[in-house]
């Protein structure tokens, strides 16, 4: 006896090869999630408490970054600047500009501004700036173009994909150390190459290659190892 | 497949593997009334609700470990396995057997298997599920399990290949997978016999979507046959590797009483002998209640006790070569061991698995115990014990004094560790309940192929 | 009554046996587009009815040959060349560590294309077909035996292939409609 | 993912209400605010309400909720819930975090770059001179003070600790008047008038009880105040006191002398009892420097023979160890003394140890000049005299012995003093009593009865200045919480009069007084600050223009150059001695010692101390009742069997432990447990010794009696299992060791089982292409047992203390562990003292066994451990032949303590529950090596190098004994790969080929011929 009608049998096929075409769309979709702005923060303007704009200060004003983050060469820390360096000038310059009475109110009490943090990584993740900056790694390498952000935001993924890109070639990043802090700067072409040691580079492999041997790279094992990040 | 020869032979001297009278209608009707007519007996649903107990309190126990950590156990440094890998090494040995009656056994064309391989298989399908319950749930940080996994990730790292934890996720899975379609091809022509005798609207069209269209025809048979034969042929290797993999979680370690290279056959047939043991204590309840006698026949008892038998018989031979070398390979280690588990703090438990395993099954060897459900059922009890005592001395004994005597330690069980172990078993038996309640506990169109009206005589 | 296009013409036998016979005369008489349905595996039936091309153990072989490759391609491509690893000393290319999985994926991808290739290549799953439309087929999942000859079949008509079936001693035959 | 933040964040989503301040919020403050603005802020907190409302929703009193883990339950559940939610979704998105920059930043301070300084911890007066590690502010890490002659970068477990004890939650943390909380300003009014009426007395009811103090400023401070009320008396009084050693010097010269050792001089040690290699006897951590350079086994190397009536570390380290009992020692001394020419009258008895003592005195004399005599404390005056005249007679002095002035600036008996102050307490003689520090309720004298009498008695104003609310501050009318060392300006003398000037690491956490201000403050001088009266008090002595450079240097260095005593000339006034009477043979001798752990009780409270397994017996957690093997057998009694013992009609209960070495007719029980108050580690471990404890029988009395209870206790031991005999009868080569003769024939005695160089079908990873490859050795010759390393370890790496249950369980966490073997007679066996950190294998076999590569090694060739990663399957823990790996069984680590997290140190994660850790060579000590070094060869151009020795690991820096060698096995020249090139050099269980980087340098004994056999 006949139990089903004709239409059962497509439905049926579907229903059984229908789950790993759906399978497949879910696993796609939360490898996507994963390295959406959602998780990493890529890209996100976080509220603060003064809507400080580094591409007034860096562009506009050509403040160097070591102005404000002076430990970025010797800690690994690069430090926030405290309420003292923001006054430096402002108690001089747009002395009661409404926007600035956080900063002003934090001098006149003693609490400290609470920024919310920009670029964070996990606790088990132990990154140091005095090195990578030592060994030639431009600032915009991982901050992205912070001179054209008027609200600061994360450039990168920040994951741990993102920092292998660089730990498995440095020499394709790598720059002369007095151009670290240049946030204009390119790497190498025919039309704008770049002088390293009396050498003229037009492209950024040679470039990268003499920089490697020039700041004392550590090869590529040593700087995949995991203890390098992890404790 | 139908093997007259057999049957002819069945006919004159053995023990029949069916009982004679039976035509392919009644045999039919017989199997498919348990699923379709029979009424849910009292006993059925007491039994059923006693597992669903035991099961919901795997499940708080499970709840509590999420919560505080694998610490609620037992097991520390030194001995940082316990309950949880012997009962996982068990259940995972108890599968084997289905896979053995249902693929090994049909390559050998031993047609009396006919009658045993389906709820043999569906006892495998449930162990392998119980059985991974524990690896899962033995790691720290449980939902991070899925980084055994090698799927595409932020990290851009991989799982570490040469681990035998993560040779073990891969068998199994694998393992449980094939046996899963394995034993529902199987099914799929009965589906469709209980699709077309049912009479209730919704069983009809149940079996009917599981049955996929069945109809029995020439061309659907052929491939059918040759499909089954080669998942038979893949089964076959893929159930020794199952559990051979698993001995190498032992076998590649260093320590003293794990790193062995006996190890991989005495797993086997380790595995082997308990899966028969627990296919014997539950064939034998189930054709009694269900009266099938006529269909597992003594004859099915007899061989598997001589499988069990001759299983047995290699794993003592393990245990021997075990000492043995322990004892004449001049390794400070080994001979420790081999002292430690005869002396030491865990002796009691050795001895108790020797004779569980070794001695009391040698009662095997008469016939009357052969054919005596009741003392077949009450010797596989004990070999299922022994068994688990075994996977217990390997690990936890050998643990528990490895190198340093300053590391030496004990390890005693919580009241969480029973909680999990007796969990599963609950968990095993309400499957079973279930899978005896709605589906044929025996192969139906197999059985068909034994009676003698199934031969066609060449032309 | 309105006329429903036919499938074919059935034919009902009492045992194996006459099955074959049966489907071995159809055969003969030169009727292809045929099949016949047993509640077991009968070898002999799809010979007798001409079924010669089976393709599954091909299917299944590929499925094993793929799923071998993958295992062993994807290990040496995560340990040896994505992000190279010392592990306790070992070389990253540790084939004998790989030879496992690359065993349990053969398994596994050959045993799943054996099973979804036979279903693929019997057009499973179809819980429709006209032949379930002759009540009496219900009986081939328990203990009958039965012929169709389709009405597709160059030789097929109505009344001469229901004779001719009926010569071949059928207990009953009858007509299947679409 | 694991993210200690992002975890706390489940947990306390700080999602209460605003008006009660929450852990949360305490914690954002504490976490936000750096450096001195961060102990402003806490200081702050600490005074507002809601942080003492807070403290104590958090520690309600008694709470032991820290340790055990069932009243630690409903935050396990809570924190394990919320993480395994948080697994479930596979959240991998870190919360928000701020970041909070100084409003005016502090010139030196560097975020993320830490800071040293020099200060020094004072135990029983003598002072430890330290380097403390300071993160922003944070005291994190404590180190020996290298420049200092007393420590030359050693340390002792107490001094090591003695953060947590800052950091501890339990401190008294506000001045309290019958309970109630008072602000400093009203103490200083109420004791206005108290003092006004004395002054008129002249002080006559006044009554100052202190510990040995040896600041001299605080010294300086207490004549000032007895010159203001002349009729006030100073009483000193401690437990562990030398009154012993002060009556043995005036007994032999007539006057008080302090006692040093000049070990690197002593081809010959003689110990009569004296455990002067175990933290707490002075000058411990410089002497075992001295021992160990002078047991080179390539070099002249000397010979110790240890009589001794408890095992000790010392006792472990002699060529030959006599067990005898402590009243049988001074039998020993007369008879080597009579025969090295010292004459003191009695017939001298040295028993049926006549070859010993024989052997002995013919090694003194062969070495006259540079052997030495030393007593112990717990020895009467007669046995420290005849050592004394011993030395004097082998012309020791001056070469191997040195006499000083005494350190303790009141070098009085401390028991007569305590026992005048009681009874001028019962004649109602006193009406104002500041007790400093010190807790004599708990430990006095059980004969004088403190405890009753000042409970009863009628005196108006009992005011205690302590560290804790402990037993003496409850029946004290004020109790004043004292700074921790660590918050306070102080300074004090080492065992060799060298002044250190203690300096604060952080503002005092809960606004506490040090005892300077609190003596100020009796002078009626209330706002002084500590700061100012160290600072005026040197000043004084060193006036003068350069004073800001000398004050500047000395700050600096930590102790004042030159300020060591000068070595007196002696001379022996020792006439006769009399005998003291013989004890009958089988009087059972009951043994009382201050513990090796908690000390006389006042660490009772910190978990690390503990934890912390005794050298010898490997218990934590309890004191027991040590007997030894022989007498176990004859009374039936078994380890952990709960007995009674009575002593002069006093009693105690307390389990059995058998000790082996331990001598018959004896037992020892440990001071120190037993605390009703300590705070919620202390209170209630183990049992209260002091009960057995009298004035005239401070360290043994025999006539003791033992009997079963029929009771079982359980103890906490971290090695059950100790020896290298196996049940089969076989001893397997843990600890090789050999006697110098056997070393001088076989020097290559340890190498037996080494695996060839290549044993592989693969060729192994080359370490040669990375600069460093990081190794160590363990110079087992050396180690002294003093557990040192462990504490150091637990402190850099945040390890976490478990408590006694999860030990009993064998879940302790120590990263580097000291095993103790005993092999031959029980009775008296040959001890051995292994310290067994992370081999750091070449061919680990953890590695191979992890699933998913949370074990592997750098290029470095360490054995990386990468928590984030594990999953916890605990296979790489099994398939460890060295059973080094811990695991996080359960969450063991206090995340909700806002004290513990300032604790920590910011370069290590802290592990959370589920996951794996191990010692990792300290790994965040050679990336920040390596990247300052990397830094500055790159900026200066020059060859990138980490120089051998700059590079220490925590161990290895607080090792006194420097037995623990770390370095790059690469460079040819490197300390560790010369080591490791020589004989004694071998590889634990190398046999396995494990190739484990850290190796051991084989035991050498340098036993008399003539005593052999």
């Amino acid at each position: 006896m006949q139990i089903f009608p004709r239409s059962t049998n497509a439905i049926s096929r579907a229903s059984l090869f229908g789950p790993v075409f759906v399978a497949a769309a879910l696993f796609w979709g939360m490898a996507q999630l994963q390295r959406s702005p959602y998780i990493t923060y890529a890209g996100v303007r976080k509220s603060q408490p003064v809507p400080f704009s580094h591409q007034h200060h860096v562009t506009g004003l050509g403040i160097d970054c070591r102005y404000c983050h002076t430990s970025v060469e010797q800690s690994s820390f690069a430090g926030i600047p405290p309420t003292k360096t923001c006054m430096n000038c402002h108690s001089q310059i747009w002395t009661n500009a409404p926007m600035l009475e956080p900063v002003r109110a934090s001098y006149r009490t003693g609490e400290s501004l609470q920024w919310t943090r920009i670029n964070q990584l996990p606790d088990f993740v132990y990154f140091n700036h005095s090195i990578h900056v030592t060994k030639g790694v431009g600032c915009n390498d991982c901050h992205g173009p912070v001179d054209q952000m008027p609200l600061m935001y994360q450039e990168a993924s920040l994951q741990m994909e993102w920092c292998l890109n660089c730990h498995r070639a440095p020499q394709e990043f790598l720059r002369p150390r007095e151009q670290v802090f240049n946030m204009r700067y390119q790497q190498p072409t025919a039309s704008l190459p770049v002088k390293f040691d009396g050498t003229t580079y037009t492209d950024q492999d040679s470039l990268g290659s003499a920089l490697v041997k020039k700041y004392q790279l550590r090869t590529e094992k040593d700087i995949t190892s995991c203890s390098t990040c992890h404790r | 497949m139908p093997d007259h020869l057999d049957n002819v032979e069945v006919a004159n001297q053995r023990a029949p593997v069916i009982e004679p009278g039976y035509t392919f209608g009644t045999i039919t009707d017989k199997i498919s009334s348990i699923v379709l007519t029979r009424p849910t007996s009292l006993g059925w649903v007491v039994g059923f609700g006693a597992g669903f107990l035991v099961t919901m309190m795997l499940l708080f126990a499970l709840g509590y470990l999420f919560i505080k950590g694998t610490g609620i156990w037992g097991i520390n440094i030194p001995i940082g396995w316990g309950f949880a890998i012997v009962n996982f090494v068990w259940w995972i040995g108890i599968g084997h057997a289905g896979t053995l009656i249902s693929a090994i056994l049909l390559l050998l064309r031993q047609s009396w298997r006919n009658s045993i391989n389906r709820f043999a298989e569906a006892m495998t399908l449930f162990a392998v599920a119980c059985a991974g319950i524990f690896p899962l749930v033995h790691t720290g940080r449980p939902w991070l399990a899925y980084w055994m996994f090698p799927y595409p990730n932020t990290m851009n790292y991989w799982p570490q290949f040469r681990s035998p934890l993560l040779w073990d996720v891969f068998a199994v899975s694998t393992y449980f997978t094939i046996s899963l379609l394995f034993w529902f091809i199987g099914l799929i022509p009965d589906l469709a016999t209980l699709r077309d005798r049912a009479d209730n609207k919704y069983a009809r069209m149940s079996y009917g979507l599981l049955a996929m269209g069945w109809r029995g025809s020439a061309r659907h048979w052929a491939r059918y046959e040759s499909a089954y034969l080669l998942l038979a042929g893949l089964a076959t290797p893929l159930v020794l590797s199952v559990h051979t993999v698993v001995s190498f979680d032992f076998a590649v370690a260093i320590v003293p009483g794990w790193h062995t290279t006996i190890f991989p056959p005495y797993f086997v047939a380790g595995a082997i002998y308990s899966g028969f043991a627990m296919v014997l204590m539950l064939a034998i309840p189930i054709r009694k209640i269900y009266g099938l006698e006529d269909f597992i026949t003594d004859r099915h008892l007899q061989n598997s006790a001589k499988v069990m038998l001759a299983t047995g018989w290699i794993v003592a031979y393990g245990y021997g070569i075990e000492a043995f070398t322990g004892w004449y390979g001049g390794n400070r280690y080994d001979q420790a061991l081999l002292w430690n588990r005869l002396h030491g703090p865990y002796a009691g438990l050795y001895w108790m698995l020797l004779i569980c395993n070794i001695f009391i099954p040698q009662l095997l060897w008469f016939r009357k115990m052969r054919t005596n459900p009741v003392w077949l059922f009450m010797i596989s009890g004990v070999i299922l014990v022994g068994m688990w005592l075994e996977r217990f001395v390997i690990i936890v004994l050998s643990l528990s004094r490895d190198f340093l005597t300053s590391s030496w330690g004990m390890y005693y069980p919580t009241r969480w560790d029973w909680m999990t172990y007796f969990g599963t078993i609950g968990m095993f038996l309400t499957a079973m309940f279930l899978f005896v309640r709605i589906l044929p506990m025996i192969s139906i169109f197999e059985m068909r192929t034994l009676l003698p009206e199934a031969e066609v005589k060449p032309e | 009554m309105k006329r429903v296009p036919t499938y074919g013409i059935m034919a009902e036998f009492a045992s194996a046996q006459d099955l074959v016979t049966a489907a071995r005369h159809t055969h003969e008489a030169g009727y292809r587009k045929i099949d016949a349905f047993s509640p077991f595996p009968v070898e002999e039936l799809a010979d007798a009815i001409g079924f010669h091309k089976n393709n599954v153990p091909l299917v299944t072989l590929i499925g094993a040959i793929v799923g071998g490759l993958t295992g062993y391609l994807m290990q040496y491509w995560m340990a040896v060349v994505n992000y190279p690893v010392n592990v306790g000393g070992r070389p990253y290319h540790s084939w004998p560590s790989f030879i496992i999985i690359t065993f349990e994926l053969t398994i596994l991808f050959g045993g799943i294309s054996a099973v979804f290739g036979m279903l693929a290549l019997n057009g499973l799953p179809m819980p429709y077909h006209p032949v379930f439309n002759v009540p009496r087929f219900a009986l081939a999942s328990k203990d009958r035996f039965f012929l169709i000859v389709f009405a597709s079949d160059p030789k097929y008509d109505a009344n001469g292939t229901r004779q001719f079936l009926e010569s071949l001693h059928a207990r009953s035959v009858s007509e299947v409609p679409g | 993912m694991e993210n200690a933040k992002s975890k706390r964040e489940d947990v306390c989503p700080g999602k209460k209400p605003a008006n009660r301040m929450d852990r949360a919020t305490v914690e954002r403050q504490l976490k936000e605010t750096k450096g001195p603005e961060y102990w402003r802020s806490l200081e702050e907190l600490a005074g507002s309400p809601e942080f003492q409302d807070m403290l104590h929703r958090e520690f309600p009193k008694g709470a032991s909720e820290w340790l055990d883990s069932v009243s630690r339950r409903g935050f396990l559940q809570l924190m394990g819930a919320s993480l395994a939610m948080a697994g479930m979704t596979g959240c991998t998105k870190l919360p928000l975090q701020e970041i909070v920059p100084y409003v005016r930043q502090p010139e030196q301070v560097i975020p993320g770059v830490a800071m040293y300084y020099a200060t020094a911890f004072t135990l029983s007066g003598y002072a430890n001179p330290l380097l403390v590690e300071s993160h922003l502010g944070r005291p994190t890490k404590i180190e020996g003070n290298n420049l200092h002659p007393a420590s030359l970068g050693g340390t002792d477990i107490f001094a090591q600790a003695s953060i947590l004890g800052m950091y501890d939650p339990d401190r008294s943390q506000a001045i309290t008047h019958l309970g109630d909380v008072e602000p400093w300003a009203e103490f200083v009014k109420e004791i206005k008038g108290p003092l006004a009426v004395q002054k008129a007395l002249a002080g006559a009811g006044i009554r100052i009880l202190t510990q040995t103090i040896s600041s001299p400023t605080l010294k300086d401070q207490m004549q000032a105040f007895l010159a203001m009320y002349p009729k006030a008396k100073w009483h000193v009084y401690e437990p562990v006191n030398r009154d012993n050693t002060l009556e043995g010097a005036k007994l032999a010269f007539g006057e008080a002398l302090e006692t040093q050792y000049r070990l690197e001089n002593a081809a010959v040690i003689v110990s009569l009892d004296a455990d002067f290699l175990y933290a707490g006897f002075p000058g411990n951590v410089r002497y075992i420097r001295d021992f160990a350079k002078k047991r080179n086994p390539d070099a002249e190397m000397s010979r110790m023979y240890v009589v001794e009536s408890n095992p000790s570390s010392t006792g472990a380290k002699a060529d030959h160890r006599l067990p005898v009992r402590a009243s049988e020692v001074e039998g020993f001394a007369r008879a080597i003394a009579s025969a090295v020419g010292v004459n003191v009258g009695g017939a001298p008895s040295s028993g049926e140890h006549t070859k010993f003592v024989e052997s002995v005195v013919e090694d003194l004399q062969k070495h006259e000049g540079e052997s030495v005599i030393i007593a112990g404390d717990h020895q009467p005056p007669a046995v420290h005299a005849l050592a004394h005249a011993m030395n004097v007679a082998l012309g020791n002095v001056g070469k191997t012995v040195v006499y000083t002035d005494p350190v303790d600036s009141n070098p009085v008996n401390q028991v007569e003093s305590l026992r005048d102050l009681v009874s001028d307490m019962r004649t109602g003689q006193v009406d104002l009593l500041v007790i400093m520090g010190g807790n004599p309720v708990y430990d006095a004298p059980a004969d004088l009865g403190f405890r009753d009498c000042l409970k009863n008695s009628k005196i108006s104003l009992r005011i205690y200045h302590g560290l804790y609310e402990n037993e003496t501050a409850e029946l004290c009318h004020w109790s004043v919480n004292e700074a921790h060392y660590l918050e306070a300006w102080s300074d004090g003398r080492a065992y060799d009069g060298t002044v250190s000037v203690v300096q604060p690491l952080i503002a005092p956490l809960y606004a506490g007084k040090s005892a300077h201000e609190m003596l100020s403050a009796l002078v009626s001088v209330p706002d002084a600050t500590g700061y100012e009266i160290v600072r005026g008090h040197w000043q004084k002595q060193h006036a003068g223009p350069e004073f800001e450079a000398w004050w500047r240097k000395t700050l600096n260095d930590g102790f004042i150059e030159g300020s060591a005593y000068p070595p007196k000339s002696v001379s022996l006034k020792l006439q006769s001695l009399p005998v003291a009477a013989a004890v009958g043979a089988n009087s059972l001798e009951v043994n009382l010692r201050r513990d090796p752990s908690v000390y006389d009780g006042q660490f009772a409270n910190n978990g690390w101390l503990q934890e912390l397994p005794k050298p010898m017996s490997k218990l934590t957690w309890d004191n027991a009742v040590l007997i030894g093997p022989k007498m176990a057998d004859r009374e039936g009694i078994k380890t952990m069997d709960v007995v009674t013992l009575e002593l002069g009609g006093r009693k105690i209960t307390g389990p059995v432990w058998i000790q082996a070495g331990h001598p018959d007719h004896s037992v020892t029980v440990h001071l120190g447990y037993g605390r009703r108050k300590a705070g919620r580690a202390g209170t209630g471990a183990g049992f209260d010794a002091y009960v057995l404890r009298t004035t005239n029988a401070l360290w043994f009395a025999t006539g003791g009696k033992l009997t079963k209870t029929g009771d079982h206790y359980q103890l906490a031991s971290t090695q059950g299992y100790q020896t290298m005999d196996t049940g089969d009868g076989e001893t397997r080569p843990l600890v090789r060791a050999a006697t110098l003769e056997e070393y001088r024939k076989e020097p290559k005695f340890a190498k037996e089982g080494e695996p060839p160089a290549a044993l592989t079908l693969y060729p192994g990873y080359d370490y040669k292409k990375s600069p460093d490859a990081w190794g160590m050795t363990i110079d087992l010759n050396a180690c002294v047992g003093c557990n040192n390393c462990i504490i150091a370890c637990q402190s850099e790496n945040n390890i976490a203390v478990v408590g006694k249950e999860q030990v009993v369980k064998g879940r302790h966490m120590h990263w580097i562990r000291v095993d103790a073997y005993y092999q031959g007679d029980r009775d008296a066996p040959q001890a051995y003292f292994q310290p067994v950190p992370c081999m750091q294998c070449e061919n680990a076999p953890c590695e191979l066994v992890c699933p998913v590569g949370a074990t592997v090694h750098s290029s470095e060739g360490l054995n990386d451990m990468v928590y984030n990663r594990c999953i916890g399957t605990r296979y790489c823990s099994n398939n460890c032949p060295y059973k080094v790996r811990r695991f996080n069984f359960l969450l063991f680590q206090d995340w909700e303590t806002p004290q513990y997290k300032l604790m920590r140190n910011p370069d290590v994660s802290v592990r959370s529950r589920g996951v794996m850790e191990k010692c990792t060579y300290c790994v965040q000590r050679i990336t920040e090596h390596r990247i300052n070094a990397e830094t500055a060869a790159v900026r200066e151009n020059r060859e990138f190098k980490i120089e051998d020795g700059s590079l220490q690991t925590a161990c290895q820096q607080s090792c006194p004994a420097d037995a623990i060698v770390f370095g790059n096995i690469n460079d040819p020249n490197s300390r560790v790969a010369k080591l490791k090139a020589q004989d004694r050099n071998y590889g634990l269980l190398a046999d396995l080929n494990t190739r484990p980087r850290t190796t051991y340098l084989a035991e050498i004994r340098n036993p008399n011929p003539e005593l052999e056999t």
